[in-house]
């Protein structure tokens, strides 16, 4: 018997073994901003920050934040030498033109089609959405980033999405606590399952349909 | 070179009238024009339409209040246009409450509809919110295989920016990320208030490091803080 | 009797005349061009050169050209102090975006509805149209500026043009070498003639419906 | 930062294959990737199409060639897209004889049409041309009561585009003039070759100046007579 217990690091690190020298790499706000502390030694992504940047660096020490240097959360970073500032519209022009490489955004829903939901829950919560459809519209690779499942036990995979989407069948990949799973034929593939949680688990608590690869490999993250 | 007013930011404010639409640069109040926004508030300022990236930080634990969150709060809009209203409470309330239109935009879509007013073009296909609600209402077309919803160009009547620097001519020049969406806002609008921080002499800018050329601007404003000529204004 | 001599001065006198201080001006490349030399001490002018610079200055002293530093006819130019240099795009976004408040273009054809055509000769000389049906469309006051007559004798302004159009109903205003114009419910309206033209030579050398302003004057450029 | 490979001239033109529609930075020459151009005519390129403001300058009573003009002059292309080929009569004599067939678009037309490959738009609504030959062939939308002509994105394969000073990692700056195209042709094309003056370490560029971001960037090629590092490469 598998307990199912929430686990956002082991997420974080999948994501980033993705990742190759050179990689232009956008992170949502949230569980993808963790996959930056995960990058392998010896490998140099560029992180593009929607606000306008790319070159992103780590959040300065107390005290030396600067003003004018903020990630897309509005939060204090810093800037990689050789980085480069821009306006919102070449931002765009950027992430929209396919110059981002892959785009991690974190998920309310994201379902079988590779349609994703994670901007709004009409009558409760509408922040917006941002620069997530831009995102997952333009980037060459799209990464939901999520927790299996729900606090109730539900699924965040799912057959179809319930909530208004943010991008219809944009999602490549998907990478949670048990499994990653890559998104093709409206189905979710499971490339690899991350011990404790088997296959058979992954099938029995996800609520769409499961191919389970051949060679689908338990991944020690 | 002919050299641009710089105004007391409660002049600059006293230019904006009710029923108009304002274009506000700025990032969650990254690169805002606070002095400006500040003296806004003051002048009591009702029934605008803002333009602008999101509805900026409120934060009610931590007392984080910054960019047109203010503005937000005292009421002073009708109708806002923008790609996030999740860091500020109040827009959801006073939508939830009847007394705020809200129009959710893609953050990549806003952008080149500013843009777009800017340049003379009636607007933009983009692939962005294509099978989406963000569709509703809108021409789609197929250019090869791939469809884009035509996104008509969104002018407005005042940009409030905010640039780092700024010479007497009005050329200017934006800091890091507090660049965003001013610049777009500088073309899209029929009056153009410029806060800066920073006020140097024609010539002082290299013409190749200029980011919003001079004939963009109608008025400077010195930011609360300011330095260098025209400083204390 | 009055004989028709060509004086391309006039024409670039009268027209730098319109202009006040501050407005931002595109001249295209030949006549259009002299205008810069006439603009009267105490305005300041800021000329727009769509190739890409505001603060477009005069030529260079010889040995001092600046490869990297030309005007939209591939001439050594300056820039002046205050000036500012910007990519393709935004020198049309300015063009087009009606933040250029007069352009000044040379004219094969201009009729008494507002068009022009000076980019194309079928099957003679096609040059192409460049930046011109861009400035025509974006700029707020279109000047046409050109000889009154033909070296044949024709009319250069025609009540409909024959040749391939740059722009439909964009021009506002046509200064000969005989009168200035105003182009206005399909008609031009003469207000102002050039001595020792008179209203009636200018009505009886023009091939197109001319209206005589009520306060025509003589204007000794 | 990752340093981007610095290529010989012939390396670069190498790289561009009959069939290709190459984008070449450069206003009447001003601006022009000039020592790749000349590898590109040594290597006896044909059958490329050309995305260029203009065919460059080819004087026959001055001897002035410069640009695209050899390239023209070679029988390099069959298809050139640009919006003057007054300044190069060889562009007309290919033309007139069938060799050479030419598209010819309003400038500020063909640089958003660039702009628009390279920021993933479908294209973009302008009033340019509405009313004239230009239209022939394209879709007329009303926005309000205003015509616009629906203008397509112009993708290209290879970019071949010049700038004063790279750094290592390939952020660009141009100089004056000799912008114009070049960061446009940068961002629309899947494979970017910039010809510079002058290779900078990773960090001398100040990060508010860079022009073209060097992830546009694939390859640098030292002009002939550059300075610095990689200079005689």
């Amino acid at each position: 018997m598998i307990e199912y217990a929430e686990n956002k690091a082991i997420i974080a690190k999948r994501i980033a073994r993705f990742f190759k020298t050179g990689d232009v790499v956008n992170l949502g706000i949230g569980l993808p901003t963790m996959v930056g502390n995960y990058v392998p030694e010896g490998v140099t992504v560029i992180l593009q920050s929607e606000n306008g940047l790319i070159g992103l660096g780590p959040a300065p020490e107390p005290g030396k934040e600067d003003k004018d240097l903020t990630n897309a959360g509005g939060m204090p970073v810093s800037i990689q030498v050789g980085g480069a500032f821009f306006d919102s519209a070449t931002s765009f022009g950027i992430i929209r033109g396919g110059h981002v490489d892959y785009t991690v955004l974190g998920v309310l829903e994201v379902d079988q089609e590779g349609n994703l939901a994670n901007y709004k829950i009409p009558g409760k919560m509408v922040p917006g959405m941002g620069g997530a459809m831009d995102l997952t519209t333009g980037s060459k690779i799209v990464i939901a980033a999520t927790t299996h499942l729900e606090k109730s036990g539900a699924s965040k995979l799912k057959r179809r999405c319930s909530l208004p989407l943010t991008a219809v069948r944009e999602v490549n990949i998907v990478v949670t606590d048990v499994g990653f799973f890559e998104v093709m034929g409206d189905k979710f593939h499971l490339i690899e399952y991350f011990p404790p949680y088997t296959p058979e688990w992954i099938v029995a608590h996800t609520d769409a349909d499961i191919v389970v690869r051949e060679g689908c490999s338990a991944c020690e993250c | 070179m002919v050299d641009k007013p710089v105004l007391r930011a409660a002049e600059a404010a006293a230019m904006v009238h009710a029923g108009q639409t304002v274009h506000v640069g700025g990032f969650l109040g990254c690169g805002s024009p606070d002095t400006v926004l500040a003296a806004l508030e003051r002048s009591g300022a009702k029934g605008l339409t803002l333009v602008c990236n999101d509805t900026s930080i409120l934060n009610e634990k931590t007392g984080v209040i910054n960019g047109v969150a203010p503005l937000i709060k005292a009421g002073a809009f009708s109708k806002v246009i923008v790609s996030h209203i999740g860091t500020n409470p109040e827009t959801q309330r006073q939508m939830n409450d009847g007394k705020l239109e809200v129009v959710l935009v893609p953050q990549g879509t806003l952008a080149e509809r500013v843009r777009a007013a800017g340049a003379g073009l009636g607007g933009i296909l983009t692939p962005t919110g294509v099978g989406t609600e963000v569709e509703t209402g809108k021409q789609k077309l197929l250019i090869g295989d791939r469809a884009y919803l035509l996104e008509e160009a969104l002018p407005g009547d005042v940009a409030l920016i905010k640039a780092k620097k700024a010479d007497r001519a009005g050329n200017l020049v934006y800091s890091k990320t507090a660049r965003n969406f001013n610049p777009l806002m500088a073309t899209a609008c029929k009056l153009v208030i410029a806060e800066v921080e920073e006020l140097v002499g024609i010539g002082d800018i290299d013409p190749d490091q200029v980011h919003t050329p001079n004939i963009f601007v109608d008025y400077i404003v010195m930011a609360d803080g300011a330095q260098g000529q025209g400083a204390g204004r």
